[in-house]
């Protein structure tokens, strides 16, 4: 098992003829993603890779291949309305990709495709795998993944991969790696996640990576404490970030006095959540939490 | 992005919010003919984009313009918290009787924009947070529908008793809005907006963060933006499209990926290091990025050893690796440098590395540990 | 018993300090009403007549008050604003009796209003009477209504008076007597307010008062065969009016060839509601269509 | 309100839809000038406040000036529906390969603005949602949010299948919405919107009407009103705060209340008479009010009684009984008119108007008869 996508998976790619979107198309049909159509506005009629029929719209997409998962690729001013365009076309999961759309569009998305029922994933992510089903919906690579038990949630991109292959390397393959963004605005925050884990009966532990800013992995801290009984190990990357900078993600900054790390790793340390102090750590630091996983 | 203080008040002004009589000036003699032309006690005040400047000495009060030349000429050219000041806004000083704080950003937690509200303005609103927080009202804003005037109306009437003034403060709130709302801000903040002891509301001081990602669509402000008041290294990397924020320390790191990139800063510290700075240089293992990386860190004389820290994903260790190899054939080292990198085809790219007879390490933590002891020789 | 006013309803008065809101606050309380509160900002703290209290807002009159309904009579400028208050203060039920909203403000104050759980009777509209309980919110002239079992509803007002004061005369008192507004976007429509009298134990037979514009006879009849046990019986004002001209009431028009009296009287008929042709056979039409409620 | 094509495409052209060349004249002469600066075949184009021009003859295409000039001199003056042409817009005439419609209302049951498209334009949308109404495409907008491009995208692919044109078009719909909603406009109307044979997409009719209650915060939009081109007694009713409407009839009526005006002339007409007007005092007892609606109906010379009809009601009858008289003592009636007053204190009021000498009646039933009665005899 795994959350949020697996065999039934079939996902329509937005933004499938650029160069982003033709890359990872093929990389996730690669891995065994059921990739049933393409969207491009305008290029509707063509078939991609000679085999998946490109439309003009998710309504097509939705309506003629049965798509039920969007992913997008398309750049930051056209992404907003690709969100918008899949949740209306009734695509329950849309996994947003795409880097740099702005606050205030996400702030109107977000209402929007709640009231057509939408989850979505990101933006800025690098989206989910599930290695035991063989899907993927994103840009995550899937070499370093294994199938197995540890549920992998984070804000990060290159510091999950990091992660991620030292759980593989020792034995600890995932059931489900889920990047939820790095911007200040996302579809699925830590409590989504820990959430469906904790549904999830292959999930037999969560590894958490937070990062500066905001205060979802505080809330997170006491959705642990209250609602999830699988072992959770968390790190907070941004220790050392001076207040008022941005560091690389748009929501990785300390303001007005909160958001720093400091506080996120008190956070799970009151409640028991052991926390990583480096990237290093985070395995041991699963197999003592969790000594029955141990391959 | 930021925006200076006189530029934020230019966008008040266009939304109707009151401001007093100001000209922004780059000498003392521009000073003094400002003052003399306002022809009252004003206020010389040094426009840098960081807090502080008050406490710094950067904003001074001149009952008339002999003294604002003199402030100025203190003012101009001073250093505040490592930035030039190189202008000053000379404005009308007006008599306060009361000061309040307003200011929006957005809720991350309710994905909402909030407007905060305090009856004491003047003081850091992070203060007021976390030493009285119930002193801060609080509004959250549905991002349609706007700020209605009932909202703003109930919140000025938590600030003020008497209902002139609670009308002018409503008035204040929805343009303040207006002006975050358009301006695609990530902070629009009035820090003090001032009842004048004549009854008038007026904003005295002006703050308006613009959100990067949304500066494709908001061209007319990005003009405001003023290259020479920021880092030199951060203008370089946003031109080379790269993620960067200078440190303080000795230890220079080279990253692909934001949360990778903290890590490695973080880890840097753990092992006893200082970090020089982030820098985030994406998922490309184009030369050009990694040239652009290489001469911005090499402008800061504190740095004694550089990381590279690369994880190969999609983009593969051993692309990553030819990437290097020009980039490094093209410049002209003088400083240790170590390189890591893991994951896809890694096997390949330190082959690839060996031709540059670089240090490499096969962990981030054994990476870290050399770059360490290299900035320490 | 009566619908949406009763012994219950503690009514805040929004614009009390005004012409209209002063004048018609005293006739609702002269005739029963509970006018717990006033509402004009800047003049907190004052009383109303000598004893009811004013608030700056609404807030404080559910607060200070336990305010349940509100009656707006501020200027059309100011009353999207006025609904929005009372549906935001947690007020249930909201009568605007302002004249000349634009179009544009009720649909956005609307889905405002009802995510927050507030009906709103009007605008445009001369409120609701149930001479039963002795309540009356709005400018209905109280001394022509009656205590019965006649359910009155129609966009219109003097009109209203006129059918009532014949049911009145000829002994066919009121449960409720509701007007639900001219205007293009009311809070409350025909089948609204066919629902509640269906449901009201009081309420025997119903008047409906229609007029051209819109399409909310033709609903309501389609509703009555589908849903209303009782009698009802219809009349349409304007079957002379010209298309494409506005008849007063901002909806009051015929436009693109729909919203014809023709039509409505057609779709009435069509489902066996007895229509009259001129109002004075609406007593007559009453007592025929509900044989029992003659006294 | 309406406004001219003229106008709305002004409205259009500053919202960037793209319109043809053209000027409004107000003599054959200047439509020469104006034929000779376009420099093209034109449309000659009268500018009335009402529909069927073309098939009354008040659009003609014209080859060169002399033609326009020709065509100019036909249309002006010419009287359309009752309305006098006093002005032509004089345009650039475009190759027609297709005519779409596009239009936008409020839809009152779904309570939302409705976009409506059809790939037959040119011709009367409510003849196509009679005829074909499945060639009518809808699109319902969320009034907060906005037509989005993924929406207008969706409609204008369903509209042409030539996706250079789709996305003119998508554009164009999302303009369309942004004139209807910044204009509070209760209708906003391209009709034929046209794609040419060189492929441009081109509004070449405009219309635009604005709801009469946004007005007073639409003040530019109200400058544009053409006084010149409304029935004279309906401008003077809304001077005076009436609501009048003029009918082929007779019989005059003046009646306190919108429904209740309706049910009057109604009942005339059922009593085998013709209303004359709809005319609505409202609530007051103003004399102001009454000598304003019998100046109104006494300019329509086929008006031959009038009929008075008040339901008195929070407004009670012996005031608007004194009103009454107060009104009649100024005027110098000839007509026969007729009153009834019912409700509050009718006893009181009676006896006031008896000094009047004034017809009166018991109910609507009753006065409707005798005016019809008087105004055939």
């Amino acid at each position: 098992m795994s959350i949020l996508i697996d065999e039934k998976t079939r996902v329509v790619v937005q933004g499938i003829t650029g160069r982003d979107g033709s890359f990872h198309a093929t990389q996730m049909m690669d891995y065994g993603t059921n990739v049933v159509a393409g969207v491009t506005p305008g290029k509707g009629g063509n078939l991609f890779a000679d085999k998946v029929p490109i439309y003009d719209s998710v309504g097509e997409a939705v309506k003629e291949a049965q798509a039920n998962t969007s992913v997008i690729y398309v750049r930051a001013p056209f992404a907003p309305d690709a969100i918008c365009e899949a949740a209306d076309a009734g695509i329950k999961l849309v996994v947003c990709i795409s880097e740099g759309i702005p606050v205030r569009d996400m702030a109107r998305v977000l209402p929007f495709i709640r009231e057509r029922g939408c989850r979505l994933v990101g933006p800025n992510c690098p989206g989910v795998i599930s290695p035991g089903a063989k899907v993927k919906v994103g840009i995550l690579p899937a070499s370093i993944f294994a199938d197995g038990p540890v549920g992998v949630v984070s804000r990060s991109g290159t510091l999950t991969y990091e992660v991620v292959f030292q759980l593989s390397n020792q034995g600890l393959g995932q059931s489900t790696c889920l990047g939820i963004g790095g911007d200040q605005l996302i579809g699925t925050n830590f409590i989504d996640a820990l959430t469906l884990f904790g549904e999830d009966p292959q999930t037999k532990a969560v590894v958490l990576i937070g990062e500066i800013g905001g205060t979802d992995e505080e809330e997170a801290a006491s959705f642990i404490a209250d609602k999830v009984d699988k072992p959770v190990v968390a790190f907070i990357a941004g220790q050392t970030a001076p207040p008022g900078k941005r560091m690389g993600h748009a929501g990785a900054i300390v303001s007005g006095g909160t958001g720093t790390a400091k506080e996120k790793i008190a956070a799970f340390e009151k409640v028991g959540v052991p926390v990583a102090k480096i990237p290093s750590e985070i395995t041991g630091l699963v197999k003592k939490a969790a000594p029955n996983l141990s391959p | 992005m930021k925006i200076h203080e006189y530029q934020a008040k230019e966008l008040f002004k266009q939304a109707g919010i009151p401001v007093p009589e100001g000209e922004v000036v780059e000498t003392p003699g521009a000073a003094y003919d400002a003052a003399k032309r306002i022809g009252k006690p004003v206020v010389v005040k040094a426009q840098v984009l960081v807090g502080g400047r008050g406490k710094a000495g950067g904003v001074k009060l001149a009952k008339d313009p002999d003294e604002a030349k003199e402030h100025a000429s203190s003012i101009l050219g001073m250093d505040i918290k490592g930035l030039k000041v190189d202008k000053v806004l000379v404005t009308e000083a007006v008599d306060i009787a009361t000061e309040i704080y307003i200011g929006m950003i957005m809720d991350r937690s309710c994905q909402k924009p909030l407007v905060m509200a305090s009856a004491e303005g003047g003081v850091e609103i992070e203060v007021v947070a976390k030493e009285n927080p119930e002193a801060i009202m609080r509004l959250h804003v549905d991002p349609l529908f706007g700020v209605q005037p009932f909202q703003s109306r109930g919140l000025a009437s938590k600030l003020n008793s008497d209902f002139n003034l609670v009308r002018q403060i409503a008035q204040i709130i929805e343009k303040l809005y207006t002006v975050y709302d358009r301006a695609d801000a990530s902070l629009a903040e009035i820090n003090p907006l001032v009842i004048t002891k004549d009854g008038r509301v007026v904003a005295i001081d002006a703050k308006v963060n613009i959100d990067d990602s949304a500066l494709y669509r908001q061209k007319k402000l990005e003009e405001l933006r003023d290259v020479s008041a920021e880092d030199p290294g951060e203008v370089k990397a946003r031109e080379a499209g790269l993620s960067f924020v200078k440190l303080e320390g000795n230890v220079g790191c080279i990253v692909n990926g934001a949360g990778l990139a903290m890590a490695t800063m973080d880890l840097i510290k753990t092992y006893g290091g200082e970090p020089a700075n982030f820098l985030d240089i994406g998922g490309s293992s184009n030369p050009e990025k990694v040239i652009a990386a290489l001469e911005i860190i090499l402008r800061d004389p504190n740095v004694k050893s550089i990381f590279i820290n690369i994880f190969g994903g999609i983009t593969r260790c051993d692309d990553v690796a030819k990437g290097l190899v020009t980039a490094f054939k093209q410049m002209n080292l003088n400083l240790p440098v170590i390189v890591r990198l893991t994951g896809t085809n890694e096997d390949i790219a330190r082959e690839i590395l060996a031709e540059l007879n670089l240090d490499t390490a096969a962990t981030m933590d054994d990476g870290v540990k050399r770059a360490i002891e290299l900035a320490r020789s």
